[in-house]
């Protein structure tokens, strides 16, 4: 039997579901192998029996809560697909505005800190219900994440292809700079530039230093002792705080901001 | 004008590749341990040394090693036990009898069991280190007449991790092993002894230092106390034997995983005599 | 029927979610909305307090289809904002990897969101089984158009190398050359798409619309660049001055900042807008396959754009061509990113898959953004597909069709415009009441 | 002694001219600095680069190649190896990295014969510069003894020219027959006079002075040194700032250690045993299942790195395990540096 596969946007860009239509070479293997069962995006049916729902975007409105809670409820494997789905993503940039001030992880309402929204909306701003901006896992259990902004399709195939043939899918344990040396790509720090690879986790096969752009952090910390290692290194070494390195790894990932020491 | 190429054949291009085996038998021995016998399926024998290991394989998911815990003296088919572990050997576990499943080796050093000969034999395992001994302790029992005393002393955690349990009642029942068992923590049933390994030595009769062979195999942390109670009836550090276990990927001494200090457990051992291990402190840690 | 009322939640196919209401009684209808109810982002207010050079890398995640075509916008506007003048290198790369934009976008409408409509089928999938010919070319352009993407940018979807001030990796001349070949291939591919939309029957629906974009002065069909101009009104305005030709307006009933022009309530932006305004400037093959599809400026049927789309698919591939050429001929270095001479406000217009988009920022003397205001394609077509919608319905109602039949003709119309909702929802969402 | 003469160009028509028969590896220039590239012609080249970012092991012992690629067929598999032998030419490579070369050599020839590796190296010929002078800062081959190179080459160049002369005349000697008759069958250069072979001297002589001595001890002393300093708290005290990110070792030319990972395709029915580059800095490397992981901290994977490099390699190969490149210094954006390491422990003692 085919597994039944599902995939969903909550607030998000829909970068990562559309990831999944630009893995042209494969698309027809992967429609052989899988049945797709509902993807909005690309087709009108709809079915809720889900071996596998793939979901994309954060968490960001009480609808999606709901939405996300429907999902899991419906599939027996949920993935998150991108970093607004596995760490809250560039969503999360939305707390760090006006009164919040840089640490203000709070909830929306606190010390004005929904200052985002009258930006936007001016005095029609309650008219627009919203909520922090979270990844799924803090709203419901999730089976596997595969994180990058945008999810990176080939890991989505490799995630895909190891289910089918049995194996364990583990996200890579190190950082990208692993995926830059095999690349063979001069390393950032050479051209003093502050690259965020040394604690970011792989997986991305190093693509934006391969293309002389720094690491921004989008697939998430690979593990706290590097970040540790980051603060001393980046005072002690750099002369930088890691305050202003904190500002860049929250681009994609600021929801992640609990575990920073 | 350009030379001609020299020409290059490879000789040895099969390092990696696994040979198709079938599986004959499943047992259950334990909620997490499953007992195989295995032969290859070109009618190929084995041909290993007690205490070496093979590269089980199920292809496109991966590769680990088990140890061999049959004797070499039965060779028409070899065994294996494999607890449940992770992706490989999940995988193993969801296997059927006559299924196939991919095998390379044997690898690594096992016991010299020539040296043993015309000594006194004292064996201790625990937990899953069971396995890799039985293998010698086959061997020992199925040449018996080269052997002098034989003590085999198992402790485990709780009687249900017991493993071979039918062979133990039959080797017991032999009387050409003085076989002693512990568990940490018994059951209801349990009518044997309680306590660690090491408690059991108290029931050894006096050993002759220059004339036993001492073989190990368990846990790190038995490891340490077992030796001690070793050293302490005066065997010599070179008639003690045990097996180490590491990360292993190629288990042919390239991959670097299983490096241990300077020795690389795959082919350096897994068996190693203590004498050498004293020199490796990771492997003490 | 007098009485109809049709809900679609989630029109499928399209980028974002969107729902179409609509209440007839008695004869008249009494509510007509297509709702964006995807969440909002705040996209303008967090941008604020970030480094000047953050802003493409920021705003390309408003929308994975038309990253690239944000990323654009934003480096134009930061640029216009700083006083950096890009080199002619950077412009040309931006110009070729907006191009692969342009055409992956198109592909993709084309054949996977709109085609099957044609076919009568839910998705592309089950013409994988049926047309499999068809499905296999849609992915072979499709590749073509991301490949594009990844050479200059390394990847379509936020694309990587772009930067304020510059591009940070420069392709290979191997690789331009496999992408020159392929583009030359890709015309017998784009010949059989146009051969088979030529048979396809297109929806009727006359509504005399404004069509706004941007226009030229060199003769180039407008996509990096360009002056404001709109069907009613040709007369060129700067980018800086857009705020005079689009009227952002809170409507009360809507609760949403809708897009009006001076000279009419509603407008249309994309590609249809873009032929109508810039049919002259088109490549001769492209203009030659319009005839052969009889599309003529000025179009007013909204079902047309599609055909603008492949028009435009077949413009892009040789203005494409064009650029690895030049590209070729001069070869490439590595250029430092050029940056800030000063600092304040700047737009950036560009002419995105959907149509005219708009980015705007203020930059303070500390390189940082203090204010944003960016304005989507899709935001503007919004309430001119409501419009469409409204001249779309008396005569689907009088011609008795069912219900289902008017449901797929609206969702076809909303489709044609190809809207993009992800893009839209920094800026608008509507409630409404059940009844 | 010199076996041959060769110009510049001539050196250029005779890489042409192998061009035809192999793939030609050599130093290129990208983003102001070099890069062991591909190339189709021998003016890509730039001979008079300083360094190589990464060493050449890559073409001998790539990041990611295929062990085997299998079929799963009716309960059974079948599996046929794969063995990558494109004929190659790495021309340009310094003394250090041939040191590294032939470690490579020797590891994956011991016990037991790694084909993937040998028959690639069987097809590569290695044409190799000689350094006069460090190629960059902080660089300790002299130290380690691998800023010269007697074997491990096809042929080995002396860029024997004045610096100031535009084109460099190249010294030849001869590694191999295979290198030999590479010049000699493309009638290129001439013999060496004695006047060469007086220059060849000097520039020996000015090479021995060149090199400054970065280490407090010999390269052979620091075996003694590290089993003194197991349990030194250097480790640690260094290792806080490690991110284990690996980048030392996998631009190590000395790094061997691979993983083994099986890719499939959609079917499942095919697929491949796959090896890639891995690294003992790296967390998991010595991590087994049910999570007991034998080297958990940073400090004592930086231990295990530095014990291989300087002892280890050499007490199990009779080979240099480190051949002072500092590529692994540079690599490293904590700044952890070799030489402070050695030379701080020689200070506790
Ligand atoms: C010499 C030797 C003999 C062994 N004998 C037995 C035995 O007889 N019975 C038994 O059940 N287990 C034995 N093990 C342990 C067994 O190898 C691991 O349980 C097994 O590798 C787990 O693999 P996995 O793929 O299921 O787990 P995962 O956690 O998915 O491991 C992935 C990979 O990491 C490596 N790895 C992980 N753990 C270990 C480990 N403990 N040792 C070596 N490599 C590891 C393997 O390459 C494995 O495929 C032995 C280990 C060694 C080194
Ligand atoms: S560029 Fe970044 S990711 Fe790559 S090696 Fe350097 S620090 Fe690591
Ligand atoms: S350990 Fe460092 S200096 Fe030594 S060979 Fe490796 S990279 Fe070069
Ligand atoms: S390069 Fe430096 S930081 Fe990275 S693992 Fe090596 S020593 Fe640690």
């Amino acid at each position: 039997m085919k597994p039944r596969i599902a995939i969903f946007s909550l607030t998000g860009c829909e970068g990562c579901s559309l990831a999944i239509l630009e893995l042209e070479d494969q698309l027809l293997d992967l429609l052989g192998a899988v049945d797709i069962v509902n993807f909005r995006e690309g087709m009108t049916d709809r079915a809720w029996d889900i071996d596998i729902g793939f979901v994309d975007g954060a968490v960001s409105t009480p609808e999606d809560e709901k939405e996300v809670r429907h999902f899991r409820e419906h599939c027996k494997v949920l993935v998150a697909i991108g970093s607004c789905a596995c760490l809250g993503g560039i969503n999360t940039l939305k707390h760090y505005q006006g009164a919040t001030g840089p640490k203000g992880r709070g909830a929306i309402g606190e010390n004005g800190s929904d200052a985002y929204r009258r930006y936007v909306y001016g005095d029609k701003a309650e008219w627009f219900p919203t909520t922090e901006a979270r990844p799924i896992s803090a709203v419901v259990k999730v089976d596997y994440e595969l994180p990058g902004c945008p999810m990176v399709k080939e890991e989505f195939l490799a995630f895909v292809t190891s289910l089918l043939a049995g194996r364990t899918f583990k996200l890579p344990d190190f950082a990208v700079c692993v995926e830059c040396k095999k690349r063979g790509t001069l390393c950032l720090y050479e051209k003093g530039i502050l690259c965020l690879g040394p604690v970011t986790r792989a997986g991305c096969n190093a693509i934006c230093p391969a293309f002389g752009s720094k690491c921004e952090g989008c697939r998430g910390i690979v593990s706290k002792e590097a970040l540790v290692a980051a603060g001393i290194n980046l005072r002690e070494q750099y002369n930088v705080e890691l305050q202003e390195v904190l500002d860049d790894l929250r681009l994609y990932g600021a929801y992640q901001e609990a575990d920073l020491p | 004008m350009l030379a001609p190429p020299i020409p290059y054949k490879p000789t040895n291009a099969e390092l990696y590749l696994p040979k198709p085996a079938r599986i004959l038998r499943i047992t259950q021995l334990t909620e997490m341990e499953k007992h195989y016998e295995l032969a290859f399926l070109d009618g190929h024998r084995l041909n290993h040394q007690p205490g070496q290991f093979v590269q089980v394989s199920i292809l496109g998911v991966g590769e680990c090693p088990i140890s061999i815990c049959s004797s070499p003296t039965r060779p028409d088919t070899f065994e294996l036990c494999i607890r449940r572990a992770g992706s490989v050997t999940n995988r193993i576990h969801a296997l059927r009898e006559k299924d196939i499943i991919g095998i390379r080796g044997p690898l690594g050093h096992g016991f010299d069991v020539t040296e043993m000969h015309g000594k006194d034999i004292l064996m201790i395992a625990g937990g899953l280190g069971m396995a890799p001994l039985r293998s010698l302790v086959q061997y020992v029992l199925d040449e018996r007449p080269r052997f002098g005393q034989f003590h085999l002393l198992y402790g485990c955690r709780e009687p249900k991790e017991l493993l071979f349990t039918d062979d133990l009642t039959r080797w017991r029942e032999s009387g050409d092993v003085n076989l002693k068992i512990t568990v940490d923590r018994p059951d209801e049933q349990w009518r044997g002894r309680v306590g660690v390994v090491t408690t059991l030595f108290a029931d050894l009769p006096k050993l002759n230092p220059q004339d036993t062979v001492v073989v190990i195999v368990g846990p790190p942390v038995m490891f340490k106390f077992v030796v001690i109670e070793v050293l302490a009836r005066r065997i010599p550090q070179s008639s003690i034997y045990c097996s180490l276990e590491r990360r292993m990927k190629c288990g042919i001494g390239k991959c670097g995983h299983c490096q241990a200090n300077h020795v690389y457990v795959c082919i350096d051992g897994p068996v190693f005599k203590y004498g050498q291990l004293k020199a490796m402190r990771e492997a003490m840690e | 029927m007098k009485n109809v009322s049709i809900d679609v939640k989630h029109v499928t196919r399209v980028e974002g979610h969107g729902n179409i209401t609509i209440r007839v009684q008695d004869g008249a209808i009494t509510r007509l909305e297509l709702a964006i109810v995807e969440s909002p982002r705040f996209f303008e207010a967090f941008l604020r307090g970030r480094k000047y050079d953050e802003a493409p890398h920021i705003t390309c995640r408003i929308c994975g289809i038309c990253s690239v075509g944000h990323t654009t916008a934003s480096v134009k506007a930061v640029e216009a904002a700083c006083g950096i003048e890009p080199s002619e290198q950077t412009v040309l790369l931006r110009k070729l990897i907006l191009y692969g934009e342009e055409l992956q976008s198109h592909f993709l409408h084309l054949y996977f969101l709109a085609v099957p409509d044609y076919f009568g089928v839910g998705s592309v999938i089950p013409l994988a089984k049926t047309h499999p010919d068809v499905v296999r070319r849609a992915l072979r352009m499709k590749k073509l158009a991301n490949d594009i993407c990844a050479v200059v940018g390394g990847r379509h979807i936020h694309p990587i190398a772009l930067h304020v001030g510059g591009i940070t990796h420069v392709p290979r001349d191997e690789e331009l050359l496999d992408l020159k070949r392929r583009l030359e291939a890709t015309r017998a591919d784009l010949a059989e798409t146009a051969a088979l939309f030529a048979t396809l029957k297109v929806p009727q629906l006359e509504r005399p619309t404004e069509y706004v974009s941007l226009k030229t002065q060199n003769g180039e069909y407008a996509f990096y660049d360009g002056d404001i101009v709109s069907t009613l009104d040709p007369k060129p305005t700067k980018a800086a001055d857009y705020r005079s030709r689009i009227l952002e307006t809170v409507v009360e009933h809507s609760a949403a900042k809708h897009c009006r022009s001076p000279n009419s309530p509603t407008y249309a932006v994309g590609a249809l807008a873009r032929f109508n305004n810039n049919h002259s400037q088109l490549h001769p093959t492209a203009r030659q396959i319009a005839r052969t599809l009889g599309l003529e400026p000025i179009c007013n049927n909204p079902y047309h754009n599609n055909t603008a789309q492949l028009i435009e698919s077949v413009h892009c591939v040789e203005a494409a061509i064009e650029i690895l050429d030049t590209l070729l001929t001069h070869g490439m270095q590595v250029e430092p990113l050029r940056k800030p001479t000063r600092h304040g406000l700047g737009a950036g217009l560009a002419e995105v898959p959907r149509g005219l988009l708009v980015h705007e920022y203020g930059i303070d003397a500390k390189n940082r953004i203090e204010s944003a205001n960016l304005i989507i394609p899709t935001g503007q077509n919004l309430a001119n597909i409501e419009e469409d919608m409204r001249a779309l319905v008396p005569p689907l109602l009088e011609s008795g069709l069912g219900k289902e039949q008017i449901t797929l003709q609206l969702e076809m119309l909303v489709r044609a415009y190809d809207p993009c909702i992800s893009c839209a929802t920094h800026m608008l969402d509507i409630k409404w009441d059940e009844t | 002694m010199l076996d041959r003469m060769l110009t510049h160009p001539e050196l250029l028509e005779l890489v042409n001219e192998l061009a035809l028969q192999r793939r030609i590896v050599g130093p290129v220039a990208r983003d102001g600095r070099y890069f062991y590239e591909e190339v189709t012609r021998a003016t890509d080249l730039d001979l008079t680069f300083n360094y190589c970012v990464y060493s050449p092991r890559g073409a001998l012992f790539p990041p990611q190649e295929t062990l085997f690629v299998f079929k799963r067929t009716n309960g059974t598999f079948t599996a046929e190896p794969v063995i990558d032998v494109r004929p190659t030419a790495l021309v340009g490579v310094h003394p250090c990295d041939i040191h590294a070369i032939r470690l490579l050599d020797h590891v994956f020839e011991q016990d037991q014969r790694d084909e993937h590796y040998l028959s690639r190296r069987a097809h590569t010929m290695i044409v190799g510069i000689d350094c006069q002078r460090p190629c960059t800062e902080g660089v300790f081959c002299a130290d380690m003894e691998t800023n010269a190179a007697d074997k491990g080459f096809d042929v080995m160049l002396y860029p024997l020219s004045d610096p100031g002369a535009t084109e460099p005349l190249y010294g030849v000697v001869y590694g191999t027959s295979i290198g030999r008759d590479w010049v000699l069958y493309g009638r290129r250069g001439r013999i060496p006079t004695a006047t060469d072979e007086r220059t060849f001297e000097q520039y020996q002589r000015h090479k021995t002075d060149a090199f400054p001595r970065m280490l407090r001890m010999k390269a052979d002393e620091l075996p003694a040194l590290l089993d003194r300093s197991y349990d030194s708290l250097l480790w640690e005290a260094t290792a806080r700032r490690c991110y284990s990110c690996g980048s030392c070792n996998l631009s190590c030319p000395t790094c061997y250690c691979f993983n083994i990972l099986d890719e499939t395709d959609l079917s499942g029915t095919t697929g491949r045993r796959e090896r890639t580059w891995d690294g003992c800095h790296l967390r998991e490397f010595a991590e087994v299942a049910g999570g007991h992981n034998f080297r958990p901290k940073a400090g004592s994977r930086l231990r295990h790195r530095i014990y291989r490099k300087a002892k280890w390699i050499r007490q199990r190969t009779g080979l240099p395990g480190c051949v002072g490149c500092a590529r692994c210094d540079r690599a490293c954006t904590a700044k952890i540096n070799s030489v402070e390491i050695y030379n701080q422990l020689a200070e506790e003692v």
